[in-house]
């Protein structure tokens, strides 16, 4: 991965300017436009990615640099949309596509599992597919039907995908610009309620390019860990800032990367302190939090002074968006969890 | 093996070869009848507008009316927070009108998420229809009781679904035609292809409208299609295509009303393509400065479908100035009323997320039941 | 569900006569045929359903008795078979969907996420989704690219839906005949090497009704338990038997049903063993399995003597028909797991 | 509210207003160009044949000729158990090989599993072509090599992989032709029209070829379409379309030479419906009488198309006695050399399963390949 090398360098000569507050928005389009001055095989295309900048505004101004040919407002078809862009990789251009919202990206399921995920195994490396495929998801804006969906799921399972997703500003660039180097083909889950956060940052000393497949302990505890990801870190690092007041300790480690899985950092950090609660507010049956409370049970039995917890969202389709506050994963429901760690057995 | 070596002079019966039309060559029909107009059917303003039906265009016109001022409405609604988002139909009248009036009561209808028009014109009540659109259900009415599918946000989703059950009522034997609509972009879609290719094949009573309000969000029929018209399309599958003037609410009757009756007397399925334009931002939400000037939009509001059927009315003396003010008065009314009952903050149960996810509850969804209700009580909110 | 009641009735009515061996691919024709000519709203569509029998001949001679207009071969889209039985469940009928493999039921997710699974809740009950969708699935069957895939992951995922998967042929008739007779939407998974295995059955006696959501227990056993479903059942039960030599006595729990998922037998059994490893083919990473791990260890935690392991598929494309040996769970795994279960610790 | 309760009358500009055409409206074009032809286009037999290129019929024929030895050849070895799997494409040579012939080197071709023969027909290895159906691996070849997508089964999915492997090709400015291959049945699913519609939109350098060969394993066209044939589609698209007797080597020479050639002149995409009969059943492992009679297959064994070129050529005296005798050498030694090397076992090794799943491996799948390796060392085979 020259090109990801070649980046960090890029990023780090860059003279450090004094830091303003920029939303995750922002941060993503930077990477983008930097992605796309840097290397002309990248491209940028979905619907209303042009001079709409993109129904969330991500791809703001990147028309206008460089032209529609590079930032291309398509048919309105997302089977079409990635299997154009898996053509388009096949003749060397690292295309970033974006699907509008994540109930938009189903179309395109049967090119992303048959075609994407599998061109590299298919031709045994000879014809890799490196793309961006950014999906807009979860809840908590307010959204009709359709437009708060928690699809991680689906793609974990899927071998030949990577699956990240940042819960920073810093992040957001950082992995951007990783996924958009990386030869292989990474969904790029951007929650859409973090879209509006801000942090000081500033856009000519952009943060670092980010390796995919590290997680990050975004706060140190001795009495157990949360580990989540994507929207729900904010959550979790004000549950355990509460939690402060009942006496607890909480470690909280932000996954990430959800393909590959880093067991390294999260094992670490449960066997440090013997209790774990995976939140997130993808629905708990069959979604993310079953894999990881399975993998650090495996690593981490002995240390375990309780089952690994999961706080989720329901078993149910996303509701209407009055009714989202009940679903969604907040900080009672955590502390609620981290109650039921079974203190009284433990150490 | 021995055929393979034999040259086509020893082979027998090659002396006789004439190459005879099996199934995969059948003679092939004339497309003709399936090409639409090349330019879109008008009635308004032409010498056809001499034999409209009277108490029709008057029924037309207080719909457009009201419609309007239902849309004004809705859009005002976002503004105080009383509506999450609002995809208007302004400037498109002519067509969500036109597709409630020419249904029958068994008929059915398919809307996508900017026809509430078209099911309050149907007779749903204003505010179930806007249920969805406000946040506190996904549909807020019975689609059997009214023959009215959900408003549907996924794009050409909903053209199978009435292909399926148009399909589904003719072998019943039940006299059932279904009205699906969609907007330009989503003829891009699969499922637009493949809906039309079942509905084709099977002959099944239904109809596609397009509405062609010459934009998908941001992108403008030209980044959308190459086709001569999105009415062309229906070549490929075998039915009739219409390009109809979609300002035009008379055409736009007429050809629906025609497809309609084609589908009810089983001559298949037909796509109607009307050509309108969306005089508002995508919803409320959207910015079309970003992609759009004022003059385009300007010289649509010049064709605007309810002062076209008003002017030509009139001029008709179809419609006089107190049939006008009636419309208006009843328009204002029927807002006023929406307005007042979107002012109430509608009754919620949070219980309600467990309760139709399966015809029974499952027993893991029992217990997230009793975690909510456990938070609500500690919240005291139940 | 007064029509499973009734089909239950009917069933148990039926004089017992001699058992003849039939393969699982006939009792699944059977139970269409049976539900067919009991409930003129059940249609049978898809792909090469008519004169062909389907690929595996499952609705062979549907068509004869019951003609085109219920037994329907459809133009060849998924997305439009799954949209148009939408349609038609909307208008009171009961579609039985045959998606022709596994991979090729992709192009229909958008109808199976947004539409099936969503069209009961989204209409407050008013308009439900009683149809079944079946999906040949799993491999070892010699399959090239696109025809071994287990997808069960991303059913599991998706509220609203029920996923079952028969082992017997007894299963395979009573949980069609139960999926057919469900008013919500049923995922019915069929094992693709199991459609040739024969169990002695009279069709004129059927197995009765199974209620969906029902494991059973098709071994006791006392020193561990394997979970498992579909075509690792007989994986499983093989292992089991080996497992004796080895000293171990090894119960063997069929989910039959994912979703509902049974947590009482399968807990049950697990506190009794002490010990499990869940035996899927599906891939390890994001399938079955950590969900399955996760919520026994979440109800077992202090009856267990070592971590529920999994054995599973490796997390890579399904391989070649050549090589796909080498990726199957075997019986050799199985019994590895079982090894690794902690038994010197152990009581 | 003003506006709204004008009257159209008392409306600025009023009397002036006449329906100017913004962008959703803009005149149409004029489908004709894009209909195909009501027959199947046909040069042998024709006075067409009259002014044929000695010299390329030749290799035509030299190719349908071996073309067909390698559908029998490859049956063959289903039967020996040394393929896993094959979809002949007997009786569609004309196809397969004209397909292959009109590209130039720095084009693509992007085949379906039914394909091989494209691919052997363009310079690729038959026994790396057959790799897929072997089962030893999913691709036996370099895509990028040979310009050859990989054979692809998931039905239309490779459409829009063309399409934008050619967007690609014409932004780099790069002279390259992508020519795809899909089957009547593919032609209904919703890939195929996303992958036409944007390859008009973009007027990518694109060549759909659509062999018609009657049938989807079991289902006839007749249940597949109602368009009066699939070259009516283009229509729909703002493409031309092409009906041509897939039979006739020369007319699909011909057609797909004037495609290719019109799409390197960047005039856009074509859309090619190319009818022909599937004389086989659907794979080796399909009963074909299940949903056909013999005599179907009978009527269009009589109209073979390596047959009709022979007869033609011969007639014509193109070809000669020598000529088709050294053809058919070349076809047997070409098939003598297949089934040698295929008799041959394949070299695997089970460790690949690992090696090209991700550009590096990552810790998981180096876990599960210790664990793999550990099992082969145990049981010796390693
Ligand atoms: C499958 C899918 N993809 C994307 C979207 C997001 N989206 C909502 S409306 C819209 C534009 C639709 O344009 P058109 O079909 O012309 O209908 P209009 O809004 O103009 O009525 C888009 C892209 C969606 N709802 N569904
Ligand atoms: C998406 C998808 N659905 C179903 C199948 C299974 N299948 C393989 S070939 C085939 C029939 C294809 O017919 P056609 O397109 O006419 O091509 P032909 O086999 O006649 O060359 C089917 C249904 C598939 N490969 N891909
Ligand atoms: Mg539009
Ligand atoms: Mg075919």
């Amino acid at each position: 991965m020259t090109t990801a090398a070649k980046t960090g360098a890029a990023v780090t000569a860059a003279a450090a300017k004094a830091a303003k507050p920029a939303t995750m928005a922002q941060a993503l389009g930077r990477a983008l436009r930097d992605a796309m001055a840097e290397d002309p095989a990248v491209h940028v295309m979905g619907e209303d990615v042009g001079a709409l900048g993109g129904v969330f505004r991500v791809t703001d101004g990147l028309v206008k640099e460089f032209g529609e040919d590079r930032v291309t407002d398509t048919p309105l078809a997302e089977a079409g949309i990635l299997g154009t862009a898996v053509g388009m990789a096949m003749y060397g251009l690292r295309p970033v596509v974006e699907m509008q919202f994540d109930a938009f990206a189903y179309p395109a399921f049967e090119q992303l599992f048959s075609h994407v995920a599998r061109m590299r195994n298919r031709t045994r490396g000879a014809m890799p597919m490196p793309m961006v495929i950014r999906v807009p998801y979860g809840g908590g804006i307010g959204g009709v039907e359709h437009h708060s969906d928690s699809s991680e799921a689906y793609y974990m399972a899927t071998p030949g995908l990577h699956v990240v997703t940042p819960a920073t500003v810093e992040d957001a660039y950082g992995l951007m610009r990783a996924a958009i180097a990386s030869d292989d083909p990474v969904v790029f889950l951007e929650p859409k309620r973090l879209y509006w956060s801000k942090a000081a940052w500033s856009p000519d000393a952009p943060a670092a390019v980010e390796p995919i497949g590290r997680a990050v302990v975004r706060r140190s505890g001795r009495s157990a860990t949360l580990i989540t990801y994507g929207p729900s870190l904010p959550v979790c690092m004000e549950a355990a800032e509460a939690a402060g007041a009942e006496g607890w300790d909480l470690e909280v480690v932000d996954l990430r990367s959800l393909v590959p899985f880093d067991d390294t950092t999260v094992a670490a950090s449960v066997r440090r302190t013997g209790r774990a609660v995976v939140v997130h507010e993808s629905t708990g049956f069959g979604g993310p939090g079953g894999e990881i409370a399975a993998r650090v049970t495996e690593r981490c039995f002995h240390h375990l002074e309780a089952p690994v917890l999961r706080v989720a969202g329901f078993d149910i389709p996303y509701p209407p968006p009055m009714l989202e506050r009940h679903h969604l994963p907040g900080v009672d429901r955590v502390l609620d969890a981290v109650a039921r760690l079974q203190w009284e057995a433990g150490s | 093996m021995k055929k393979s070596t034999m040259t086509v002079q020893e082979m027998p019966g090659a002396a006789a070869y004439r190459p005879t039309p099996p199934p995969a060559w059948k003679p092939r029909t004339d497309p003709a009848p399936l090409l639409p107009d090349s330019e879109p059917y008008r009635v308004l303003g032409t010498d056809a507008a001499g034999r409209l039906d009277a108490a029709l265009m008057r029924r037309l016109y207080a719909e457009l009316v009201r419609g309007r001022r239902y849309n004004t409405q809705a859009t005002a609604l976002t503004k105080q927070g009383r509506l999450a988002v609002y995809p208007s139909s302004t400037g498109q009248e002519a067509c969500e009108v036109a597709a409630a009036l020419v249904l029958q009561e068994q008929d059915w209808l398919f809307p996508s998420y900017r026809d509430t028009l078209a099911a309050v014109a149907r007779g749903l009540d204003p505010v179930q229809a806007l249920t969805l659109l406000r946040g506190d259900w996904h549909t807020g009415y019975d689609p059997r009781e009214h023959r009215i599918a959900p408003l549907c946000t996924p794009l050409a989703t909903q053209l199978p679904h009435a292909v399926g059950l148009a399909h589904a009522a003719r072998l019943k034997g039940d006299d059932v035609v279904a009205l699906a609509m969609v907007g330009d972009g989503g003829t891009s879609e699969g499922d637009f292809h493949e809906a039309l290719n079942f509905a084709a094949v099977w002959q099944a009573p239904v109809v596609f409208l397009v509405q062609n309000n010459g934009f998908a969000i941001s992108v403008p029929l030209a980044k959308q299609t190459a086709a001569p018209s999105l009415a062309h399309k229906a070549v490929g599958y075998g039915m009739p295509g219409r390009l109809v003037d979609g300002n035009d609410a008379a055409a736009v009757h007429e050809v629906l009303a025609e497809a309609v009756e084609r589908a009810r007397r089983g001559g298949g399925p037909t796509l109607v393509e009307a050509v309108t334009y969306r005089i508002d931002a995508h919803t409320n939400a959207d910015d079309a400065t970003r992609y759009r000037g004022e003059a385009e939009v300007e010289a649509w509001r010049t064709h605007d479908p309810v002062q076209l059927l008003e002017r030509e009315l009139t001029q008709r003396a179809i419609l006089d100035a107190d049939a006008v003010r009636q419309a208006r008065e009843e328009a204002e009314t029927m807002a006023a009323d929406l307005r007042e009952r979107m002012n109430a903050d509608p009754v919620l149960d949070p219980m309600d997320l467990f309760t139709h996810v399966y015809a029974e509850k499952t027993a893991q969804l029992r217990e997230q039941e009793a975690l909510l209700r456990a938070e609500l009580d500690a919240e005291g909110e139940r």
